[in-house]
């Protein structure tokens, strides 16, 4: 299996994704004779093979698509080894890094993966990602995984302090990404990688500070073009959405005042009515539902029936309330050599 | 060196005491909560059960720490040190090159630390346990070994803080409730329609609130002793909760029942129709069981024990938080509360005459509108009400029904200034190299469309 | 007049607000006997004087609008002696700083009065605003407005360096405002303006480092519940939208063919063609427009609009393309006396 | 210390240079343009004439100083001395309190000035004699001197930039030429199509673009020499502009050739008529005027020759930019026009024929779409092409349209992963203690479709 060639037939030993639903996604290694369980009962990895990749694959109490793994499917379902980069920040690193195929890319560090895969796969087949880390572990789990996923002869892993040393490179790279703590370390080592037609870079950071001191290097190691991008998605749920009207015409209001005499006499059919005392303990218990709303058997509901209309329910994108703030701040600049 | 002005210090200048009835904010790091202070009763904070009988006789502001289900002052510049803790045990840092993983260095079991806790240990003297059994604690650099010790003090020493209702705080508290609960009328959002609405002292507003009387006690908040604000809600009376927001401001009584009145908006429709029909509405509906006498401006009911009927939004009730019995529900018997009911109703039928008496000059000063119905129609009703050259400013959750307002206002060409809007609020973490903006933040403070009223145009002699 | 009671007739004096369109606003005081030059032609003060506000008035080649003045209006129209605050950051200061009528709030520096007139609206009729300014020429102007616009009772401007001096005030203020370019020189001399009951303070700076020494002195001061708050408006255009469909079925697809196989034979409807070479001269030149398709005589636009349907126009709001990306961050704290 | 990585040093590692017929980015600090190199001809950069002789034989990324309409050579250390200073001189600060208007403080006349531009002297000069006719400058703190300087250096001194047309160039070139011409399609939303369609060499994709080639520019890019794209377009022809910026790319033609074909949308929508209506549609329109041979995955058509026609977008030309004759033009004759015309045409059959070989297959890789036109229809006509378990991003300006997409795909069910979503693109000032987000931003980079073609569940077994 390789992540920069696509296959229509899952094969024994391809990484897959298996989708139960939006929130029940799995990368799965297929060895023949295995089982996974899911949600929905036993996989039988056996069942999957030979299957064409975005079809349905049978559980034993449901059924699963078995899909193809993408870098950025991925990205959603890496083991998280150190805190990643998404898909929003990762393709405009590539695309401000001008990346293509047959670009050498050098990387620090390495984390979990999730860049590496996608740069590797913009570059191949014909260019080279060196990719480090200052830690041991990750990096021999990166190796595994970038060999396992057919990524092995473009990507070259290796554990290295890039703060300390450089990426110990000559005159070959056209861009860099540094996801390191002290950028500005690193950055006077990196002159000696960059090709003599010069290149790229990006750094990655979370915090402003990080992001001063990065630009101050940039501009004293003689860079240009230097920029501080931050992208943030914005992600809408689709839905239908129905607000009902009240209707205040003339003859609408004929009509409600009839129902309103009609009960003025008697006070039978209003059947909850509260003490005086608010119940405060209350407050924050009621989940206010903007869309529905549940009709309550007193006179007002009959009332309120009949100003509003059947809501005819309209097809909106609504931001979704909660949303990722902050990710980290992508300062680029142009290296050319003097 | 310039020279100082002469000015007289404010004779009011005393700090503000806690009492018994008082509607007051309870704050934890996490969560903040509106109660009515009463000795005899527990209050929730989240699962935590509390007796607020020792915060009478403290200044707002104070902290106490919880011990079992009662509350201990605490001294404030002790509460300001735990305040400024949180702020670094929120802080994220991204880079976990050197994460060792914290739970192996803890020399004491969870066991241990459940029994020091249970035997009335204060949280204190449970974090101070905890480093000195603490394998790495030693070894960790200044800044981690400060770290550590906040988010111990964060986990144990359990501090509230008691504030005084404000619109910033019951904005703040029913947003992170779940902002759907009041329409998603995010602070920035209110903010705004109340600048946009030019709403100040001795001015009359109409407000139309389906936020638990949140944007009706902000306005009546700026409105300070003089002014007005005609409430208008949709069913033929009042939810329980519509007021919710305003007592909690914790008005005097006579100055709720001189500012405010509540009005359905069909009666407010019908002050619209043409008058044959209006005088007939206006027969049946002041129905002769009022009993207060009616001056204008002032509404004789007694807001706080007002005739509320349940609705939709409370009747789904934590049963959790109801276990303890209202005490007044308990005394109260069979006869007294139809009585009680009666003269609710006569309360509600007194306000909306006098509402209506304010609406029919039709010399409002703004109207702001909240609603979980379609804003068109009431935006196009309550809008006749309003003098010339008075703003208005409509929220709503979603996009669409403020393009179609906007269309509708557009068509009839009594506007100036319509703008439809969004703001994005972002919070930022500012700590010494830690500087961002926060990690998570909220995709939408909802959209508002604001204007201005003006006659309308008789002629068009533009060339 | 006064901005803080409204009125309903225009008289001589006042100030008021000119409306000719939305780009053409004009904050006016009204003096009987003179003559405006509107781009309608005159507008004679006497013909406003005695109108109701909201109403139409007479142009000698048009009508304008007058329109009373709030301090929202005011900080669209008002004279800039500096940079401004705007409408959305100012409403969310107000409503931080838990301003009401009776409050007692002290600025630093007054500028152009943007801020001021709202925070006086808001205090009004029984709070004072303290508002201090470095600049000798920018006080005594921002004097005469309050004055003018009826604020005299409610606004003390005075000329002072808040920054070296703090404000001279004690044991008084309810909240407090700084837009000071070194605000944390200024907070430690703000605890004694503090009333005892303590209070709130904003301090507006358009930049982070500004900001972090900000946080630190807040910090160092005492104070607590810091926040930093950043409000940027989005506009939004409301207008028809319409895009036309392309007709891909069956049914469509066979009548396009028609067409199509028509001018086959002859090429002579194909009127324009253009050289082999590009003209990348022209490359900038074109704007595009999403919205409406001017058609060409060519048989291509035949067939195309034999495919498309009469666009049906929906409403839409539509984010403006060009917006205000930063004003300055909002730092807030709490204030108690120990 | 870590051991150094053994590795091969690249062959072709020298510098690119400029070359009669490229098609290069000028770029100023204000603007960029793309043009094609041809040393008898003059190009225009704003109002700024330009013979661009003098560029030709140098490396890509120099800079020239602009003397008269020439472009002179400037060494590489001295054009980034420059381009720092524009930054320092862009940036604002808001703390006017001392602001003192400049320009009464310059003894120098704003004629002696413009004497001094059209006598020849150079840029550099001209600021060195503002500085010494200044009254202030020697008043001002460094901080202020360096913005002094810079400003006028930027002012006076007319540096360009020559680079070499890339995705990133060119998105940037297009969006600051006005965003609308290329319907919004940012920076941001064009790097999330590719990344989300998984665009990557040996992959095929078909390519809807109504932003003048560059959707299509981007993903040919990202293929290197192999794979396909299959560019479909509205009309039965082409756009005169449809692939300017596939050709700005400066690929080599048989490149092009190989990896690019276009098509009729309608042609793609025959396809997928039932067999019967199928072949005779294909009689009738691979037409007996092939002349190339047309085997599979190869184009004989010369693209840079390609018969394109006029549309809308290309029909307003300013004059001014359109005064020099087009040299190719001025030369043919009026019978080669015909010819070549006749070429065009058989050389788009050839390519439509392709194209639908290729597309036939319904094994294609991911789906791009921009479009003027509603994306629906499109883009559940272009999806049938797809093989299954592949990715598509559809993109437009407006939200409204894209909800309508989500809709009809979410009732087809064969899609998974379906997403809408918008992205803010913040950029930031980082100058020491002048540090903010950028005064002004794009206010929206579009909207976004995104979601994975699977095969329809055939049987529904979950229970």
């Amino acid at each position: 299996m390789s992540f920069i060639e696509y296959r229509d037939l899952v094969k024994n030993g391809d990484t897959v994704l298996i989708y139960l639903s939006i929130s029940n996604i799995y990368a799965l290694k297929i060895t023949s004779g295995k089982v996974f369980q899911t949600k929905y009962g036993a996989l039988k990895h056996d069942s999957i093979i030979g299957k064409r990749y975005g079809n349905v694959v049978q559980c034993s109490r449901g059924w699963a698509y078995v899909l193809f793994l993408t870098p950025e499917l991925w990205t959603l379902t890496l083991p998280h080894r150190t805190q990643i980069l998404y898909t929003p920040d990762i393709s405009l690193v590539i695309l401000q890094l001008d990346l293509k195929p047959g670009k050498v890319v050098c990387e620090a560090g390495t984390g979990s993966g999730s860049l590496s895969h996608a740069l590797a796969r913009t570059i191949a087949p014909t260019g080279q990602l060196y990719t480090f880390d200052f830690h041991e572990q990750r990096v021999s789990l990166a190796r595994e995984e970038f060999q396992e996923h057919g990524l092995g002869d473009i990507v070259t892993v290796q554990q290295r302090d890039v703060c300390a040393e450089g990426f110990g490179l000559e005159d070959i790279a056209d861009a860099m990404f540094l996801d390191l703590p002290h950028p500005w370390e690193a950055i006077p080592l990196m002159n000696v990688s960059f090709r003599c037609s010069g290149g790229r870079l990006c750094s990655f950071s979370p915090c402003i500070e990080q992001v001063q001191k990065t630009c101050e290097a940039l501009h004293t190691g003689g860079f240009t073009d230097i920029t501080t991008l931050e992208c943030l998605l914005r992600p809408f749920e689709v839905k239908e959405v129905s607000l009902p009207h009240l209707h205040l015409s003339e003859e609408t209001l004929n009509k409600t005042r009839k129902i309103s005499l009609e009960s003025q006499d008697g006070t039978t059919d209003v059947k909850k009515e509260e003490t005086g005392k608010i119940n405060t303990n209350s407050l924050d218990d009621t989940t206010g539902d903007a869309v529905s709303f549940s009709k309550s058997n007193s006179k007002r509901s009959r009332i309120e029936k009949s100003m509003e209309n059947v809501c005819e329910a309209e097809w909106a994108a609504v931001p979704s309330l909660q949303i990722p703030g902050h990710t980290g701040y992508l300062t680029f600049a142009t290296f050319t050599h003097s | 060196m310039s020279q100082n002005l002469t000015y007289e210090k404010s004779s009011t200048n005393t700090r503000k005491i806690i009492q018994e009835g008082d509607f007051i904010i309870i704050r934890r790091q996490d969560a903040s909560r509106l109660v009515q202070v009463d000795k005899y009763k527990a209050a929730f904070l989240g699962k935590q059960k509390l007796f607020l009988g020792g915060i009478i006789g403290k200044p707002y502001g104070s902290s106490f720490e919880v011990k079992g289900s009662d509350l201990h002052f605490v001294d404030p510049a002790k509460s300001r040190f735990l305040c400024s803790s949180v702020a670094i045990a929120e802080a994220q840092t991204r880079d976990n090159r050197f994460l060792v993983d914290d739970g192996k260095s803890q020399k004491l079991t969870k066991e241990q630390i459940e029994e020091l806790k249970t035997g009335g240990v204060s949280g204190e003297q449970i974090v101070e346990n905890l480093v000195e059994n603490s394998t790495t604690f030693k070894d960790k650099t200044q800044y981690a070994q400060a770290k550590y010790l906040k988010k111990k003090q964060k986990k144990y020493i359990n501090h509230v803080i008691i504030l005084e209702p404000t619109t910033r705080l019951l904005s703040e508290m029913y947003f992170s409730q779940g902002p759907l609960k009041i329409c998603n009328l995010r602070v920035d959002s209110l903010a705004q329609m109340l600048a946009m609405c030019n709403v100040m002292s001795r001015g009359r507003y109409v407000v139309f609130d389906s936020c638990f009387g949140l944007l009706t006690a902000a306005v009546l908040e700026r409105l300070g002793d003089s002014g007005c604000v005609v409430q208008v809600y949709p069913g033929p009376g009042p939810t329980s909760s519509f007021r919710q927001a305003v007592y909690a401001l914790n008005l005097a009584q006579e100055q709720l029942k001189k500012l405010l009145v509540g009005l359905p908006v069909t009666e407010a429709a019908r002050l619209l129709l043409p008058p044959s029909n209006e005088v007939i509405n206006h027969d049946k509906h002041v129905v002769p069981k009022i009993t207060g006498d009616s001056k204008e401006n002032s509404v004789e009911v007694n807001a706080r024990e007002e005739a509320e009927e349940k609705d939709e939004f409370t009747s789904v009730v934590d049963m959790k938080d109801c276990e303890v019995e209202d005490k007044y529900e308990s005394q109260a018997n069979k006869s007294a509360k139809e009585e009680a009911k009666a003269d609710r109703k006569a309360q509600r039928m007194d306000e909306q005459k006098i509402a209506k008496e304010i609406l029919a000059v039709k010399n409002m000063d703004g109207l702001l509108v909240v609603s979980r119905h379609h804003p068109t129609n009431i935006v196009l009703t309550l809008l006749e009400f309003l003098a010339p050259s008075r703003p208005f400013a409509v929220f709503s959750l979603y996009q669409q029904p403020l393009v179609d307002c906007y269309r509708k206002l557009k068509d009839k060409g009594e506007t100036l200034f319509l703008k439809l809007t969004e703001t994005w609020l972002r919070s930022y973490q500012v700590l010494p190299d830690r500087t961002h903006p926060a990690i998570n933040m909220s995709g939408s403070g909802g959209y508002l469309l604001t204007g201005i009223k003006v006659e309308p145009l008789q002629t068009h002699k533009k060339s």
